[in-house]
């Protein structure tokens, strides 16, 4: 066997976080989502010559939600630049640069024009390595905005991750905090295989946490226990972690402590951790702001549904978007997007029913 | 470049339009220029969500919606309000569809204008097929289809062309070069700069025009139309032209772009210029000027009025039109919603 | 409301077949699955002159797999032809044939091949209802060969039905048999929405049976119980289901009688027929050849872990394909796809564990 | 459309390449064929999967290989088997690609070809971003892609091309237009069969060339090979050529395409052509060919016996190599099939 056995960090390491390079970490500063993430690629650019940041609107402009901004003037054109408008083309392009031997990060406007990459996503981002045992592969990174909540327009608010964690061999890292933000997507860029990193827009600006500078990890492959509880299990990644987090306060107020876990990554899965909460709690609700049919958090309640049948002592619920298409219409918006109130409902009927 | 006004509005040598067409075109110019400025303002006051406006571009979106015939189809993108009111799409509509509403998409029936396109250039194929359609049943409509150019980096540009030349469908494809993709200028783009060269390898006509020049956008686009019509296939419009205005009211380009480009793009505006061929013509003074833009305006003002009547959308629509037919789970989600 | 109530079909008829048009079913012949698609297209350009079938190698050759054989010479080369060779291409102008009225069926070479129209798909075909609010629809059909079991080149062998069932307002059809697919693929040409209708590439030639002539229809939305048992419900559809049905074969010679259930339609999906098997038997095995995570199987799975958690005398298992990307490897390919001796494994662990 | 022998093999003034380069050439083609020839006789026999061969095509392939230099990529479509047998694809693994055992996937370090690539058109990006690697690392390597007149159809093309215009990256696109793809004939695809026209859209040099000709294919790709490293940015080559056989061995090409046809293009045979070359220049004779036929045939014959020498996978390699280090659901499944 040539791949190396998978240990899964959280179980090694107690679910904290490694610092690689502590040295480096002299004090942090208080950022914001885009702020820590423009930082990571700041460091990453820094350390390793080989990472490329590229995509529509990323040199010049510093990308739409600017979490490139400033990199251009201080990397130069030849390692941040703006591409042509056409997303085969992006990742097709950075598949290349990969295969070569290079470190491309890639960001794709909205998660929503991943579609037009899906046929390079699908059929080579993560088939190459599988392809050829091992002799090319391709450490490349996607970036890309998602999600709703901030009212967008049509499609901008897609949240494709269900489908990206269907395609083998490809990562899925969704945060849901800066300071984890920055040590996860300089592991991404560490990373040896594809890896799709999804930025809730909502997000972006809406926190500020302290943020360490210089370089650190935070391995992939770890979900964090986020709020302890013993009620019910809420199982959430990204955009709705903090909705989940919101309803715990409430719940708490009443007495009853929900436990959180944030996934941060989607494949590999780090079904452990969720596990070990659901066998102590015995009931879940899973959250997650895709149409319900199909989304990632089916897997949850499906793996659920198998390894902890016995431990379930309610159903488990998901809360989700409606089957229905995110909607652009701004006055209904708050009614597709999950929010504080459905997920305590969904928790009332794991309780009771 | 095809250009029949100057770049201050003189005529250069005959013009083929009428003198009345000449007068609709300047009206339909200041018709769609007023709507654009209003809507920009009213966004600034919050009351419309993000706009895309087309300051500048026009003739560039006039000229060839005037070219349709009653039973021809528009296919714009996200940047084309303009070409939809000539073609007909109510102005309140117009509004409602950036105020994110629902009834901004609920064109009247029979308005051969499909929505604006959101994702780049993925409206290209439709206008083929829709041309086609036309084709196999006898009709004889045009499907006239608009795309940036950054659209014409995508993949989809290649592939709706291909098919529109291969079966020669009537199907005329608008390139509006703007110079700029949000913050990519046209030189980063691509190296050739003439879209429309990339019409002979596909072995159809293509043709760069001066956008900003109402009479050369409509009279080109005429004559696409008519050979369309006619059974000659595809034509590969570029129209020339310069976004003035940010990309989306969310957009600031000093971040990107000098204001001198923006200046001396100014100097071209396209109502400026065909104002100047109906005053040397005398077709048209300041006074009846003024009193058009005051009914323009009054115009728009009942059309915000009557935007702002639309109905509150139910929480439950959200899972309506789904399926023509719930599905069981579009059901269960309505009944969900309806209790909210 | 505008949109009209469903009604499971299932439910009102005890999950029979309805034949709309009784008359013309003088006769049956007995075809395979490629003969009886082929019939179904015939028939459906033959009664409404606005169906078009349309796709790479459609037209002079009628197919790879010859299931449009003849019907450019019979229908003419205006109704029956080949595209470039361009998906999204295909896709995105038979969505502009639809808009304008007319209904398209397009073929899709190898199901792997949707890939390059994701976009076209995931943006338009399940979005332009609900956009319009009806005023613009899709009534187009999407035809593909998909899954493995007849060694394929690579990628041929792809199964990416839960990446389409994840597209509101598309529905999806995957039928087991040549007489349901015949009455399933007339059903779905006559349907005011947009519908994917994915064939077993293994079971093209596999089988014959009686398949009456003429129009008739069977209706989306409804599953089958095709073997009644009340030890374990097993969920499948496609090239799973003969899997299953062999299984339940072997099994029963144990004494154990499993049910079958064939989904048929996976959007809208019927649950009620697996919801009311499970109710019954308490336990179920989901069978599917995608890799596992986030495959459709775990869709079912997710469902019966909420609605049907109380009867549920077993863990749900899925046996699906691995989470590695269908093997072009010749040799390994019949350890990756799911057979009935895995079945079997599984029906063992839900009746001990 | 650039030529330099005659249909017949006659030369048309003066040859470009040494008498020792022509030879080189010869030999480069017969090895080929006989891999072609062979490995269709192998699936009949049911000892190879289905194979894609290139009968016919030979010289477009090797003329581009040879053109070359050591550290030169390649970036293939699944029709260039000879192509990558010429840049050093040992036989037994381009015989264990078809076998479809991952052996044929597993090239030896250091050898700069991809493999080949089953979904249409999408190598061509990948082209591009292997060449601007180069570029980037200072390296000064060019990478050659290839792709089919029906590939040429497929967005990619266009978005490849673009970008490779645009950054002026070393990227050689080598389109065979060899006059179908499976069933459609170069006329259903498009409308201008020039391909080549394509490339002054993109403003990069576009050249049409005899694919049937080993000397002109050879020539035009070292001098675009030579102009990609020089920093002249990337071209587009047309070999217009020809598919003698299936477009593989599950196709029957009787179902769509006259025998007439087949036969016309058989006289245009590129081996033949530079046979009769060597022969008036007196290069090589046929005593020569039998032996190196010969030769050919034994080499062939022992790489069948490396290739049957290939270990069996393991069952539970299935779910080896989906990441550099297994995931716990892999690992799962690698306890699972290591039991098998
Ligand atoms: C497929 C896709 N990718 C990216 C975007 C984001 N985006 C919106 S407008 C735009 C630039 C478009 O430029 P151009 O085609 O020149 O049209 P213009 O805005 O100048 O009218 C981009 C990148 C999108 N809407 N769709
Ligand atoms: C994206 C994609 N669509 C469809 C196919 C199926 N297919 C395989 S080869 C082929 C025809 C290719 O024709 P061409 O590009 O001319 O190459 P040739 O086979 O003639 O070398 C098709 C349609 C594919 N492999 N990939
Ligand atoms: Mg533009
Ligand atoms: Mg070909």
């Amino acid at each position: 066997m040539s791949s190396k056995r998978w240990v899964p960090i959280s179980s090694r390491l107690g679910g904290s976080s490694v610092n690689v390079d502590t040295q480096q970490q002299t004090s942090v500063r208080t950022l914001n989502l885009v702020q820590a993430l423009n930082d990571a690629l700041d460091v990453a650019l820094e350390q390793d010559r080989r990472v490329l940041v590229f995509g529509e609107d990323v040199g010049r402009m510093g990308g739409v939600f600017r979490v490139a901004d400033g990199l251009q003037a201080k990397h130069g054109k030849e390692r941040v630049f703006d591409t042509p408008l056409a997303e085969a083309g992006i990742v097709g392009y950075g598949i290349g640069l990969a295969l070569a031997g290079l470190r491309p990060v890639a960001e794709i406007q909205f998660a929503c024009f991943l579609y037009p990459a899906l046929e390079q996503i699908i059929s080579h981002l993560g088939r190459y390595r599988h392809r050829t045992r091992g002799r090319f592969t391709i450490p490349m990174v996607v970036r890309a905005p998602y999600g709703g909540g901030v009212h967008m327009p049509e499609l901008h608010a897609d949240s494709p991750e269900g489908i990206l964690a269907q395609v083998p061999g490809v990562k899925v890292v969704i945060p849901s905090d800066p300071e984890r933000a920055k040590g996860l997507l300089l592991a991404a860029i560490d990373d040896p295989d594809p890896v799709f990193f999804l930025e809730a827009i909502k997000l972006y600006r809406s926190t500020r946490v302290e943020v360490p500078e210089g370089n650190y990890l935070h391995p992939l492959g770890c979900a964090r226990v986020v709020r302890r509880g013993d009620a019910v299990s809420l199982v959430a990644y990204g955009g709705m972690v903090e909705v989940c987090m919101k309803a715990a306060e409430v719940a708490s107020r009443e007495g009853v402590e929900l436990e959180v876990i944030d996934l941060e990554t989607l494949v590999p899965l780090d079904f452990d951790t969720v596990l070990a909460s659901v066998r102590k709690t015995g009931r879940a609700v899973v959250v997650y702001e895709a149409p319900r049919t199909g989304g990632f958090g089916a897997e949850i309640a499906a793996r659920l549904a198998d390894e902890a049948i016995f431990d379930l002592d309610g159903p488990v619920v998901r809360v989700a978007g409606w089957d229905a298409p995110y909607p652009s219409f701004a006055s209904v918006e708050h009614h597709y997007r999950p929010d504080a109130k459905r997920v305590l409902e969904a928790v009332r009927q794991v309780l009771t029913r | 470049m095809i250009q029949f006004l100057g770049g201050d509005g003189r005529i250069l040598g005959d013009l083929p339009l009428s003198h009345e067409e000449l007068v609709r075109g300047y009206r339909a110019l200041q018709r769609v220029r007023v709507f654009d400025e209003r809507a920009v303002s009213l966004q600034r006051q919050g009351r419309l969500g993000v706009y895309a406006p087309y300051t500048g571009q026009e003739a560039a979106q006039v000229g060839p919606a005037l070219a349709l015939g009653e039973g021809d189809w528009l296919v714009p993108s996200y940047r084309e309000t303009g070409a939809a009111l000539i073609r007909g799409l109510p102005t309140y509509q117009a509004l409602l569809y950036w105020r994110a509403d629902p009834a901004g998409w609920c064109y009247p029936d029979g308005l051969r204008i499909v929505p604006f396109y959101i994702p780049i250039a993925t409206q290209l194929p439709h206008a083929v097929g829709i041309a086609s359609a036309g084709s196999y049943l006898g009709e004889d409509w045009v499907a006239l289809t608009f795309v940036g150019d950054g659209g014409s980096s995508e993949g989809d540009f290649h592939e709706a062309l291909n098919f529109a030349a291969v079966w020669g469908t009537p199907t005329v494809f608008v390139v509006q070069n703007n110079g700029w993709a949000i913050s990519v200028p046209t030189e980063s783009q691509m190296k050739n700069t003439c879209i429309a060269d990339r019409a002979a390898g596909y072995g159809v006509p293509g043709v760069t025009v001066d956008g900003n020049d109402l009479v050369a956008m409509w009279v080109v686009a005429r004559e696409a139309v008519e050979r369309a019509r006619a059974g000659g296939g595809p034509t590969l419009i570029e129209a020339m032209t310069y976004r003035l205005a940010p990309h989306t009211t969310s957009d600031d380009p000093s971040r990107y772009r000098a204001d001198e480009e923006v200046e001396r793009w100014r100097q071209r505006d396209p109502i400026e210029r065909l104002r100047r061929v109906l005053d040397d013509l005398g077709l048209w003074d300041a006074e009846q000027d003024a009193e058009f833009l005051r009914e323009l305006r009054v115009e728009f003002d009942e059309a915000v009025r009557r935007a702002d009547k639309a109905p509150e959308l139910e929480p439950q629509e959200l899972v309506e039109h789904v399926f023509e037919t719930m599905g069981p789970d579009q059901l269960e989600a309505w009944g969900v919603l309806r209790e909210r």
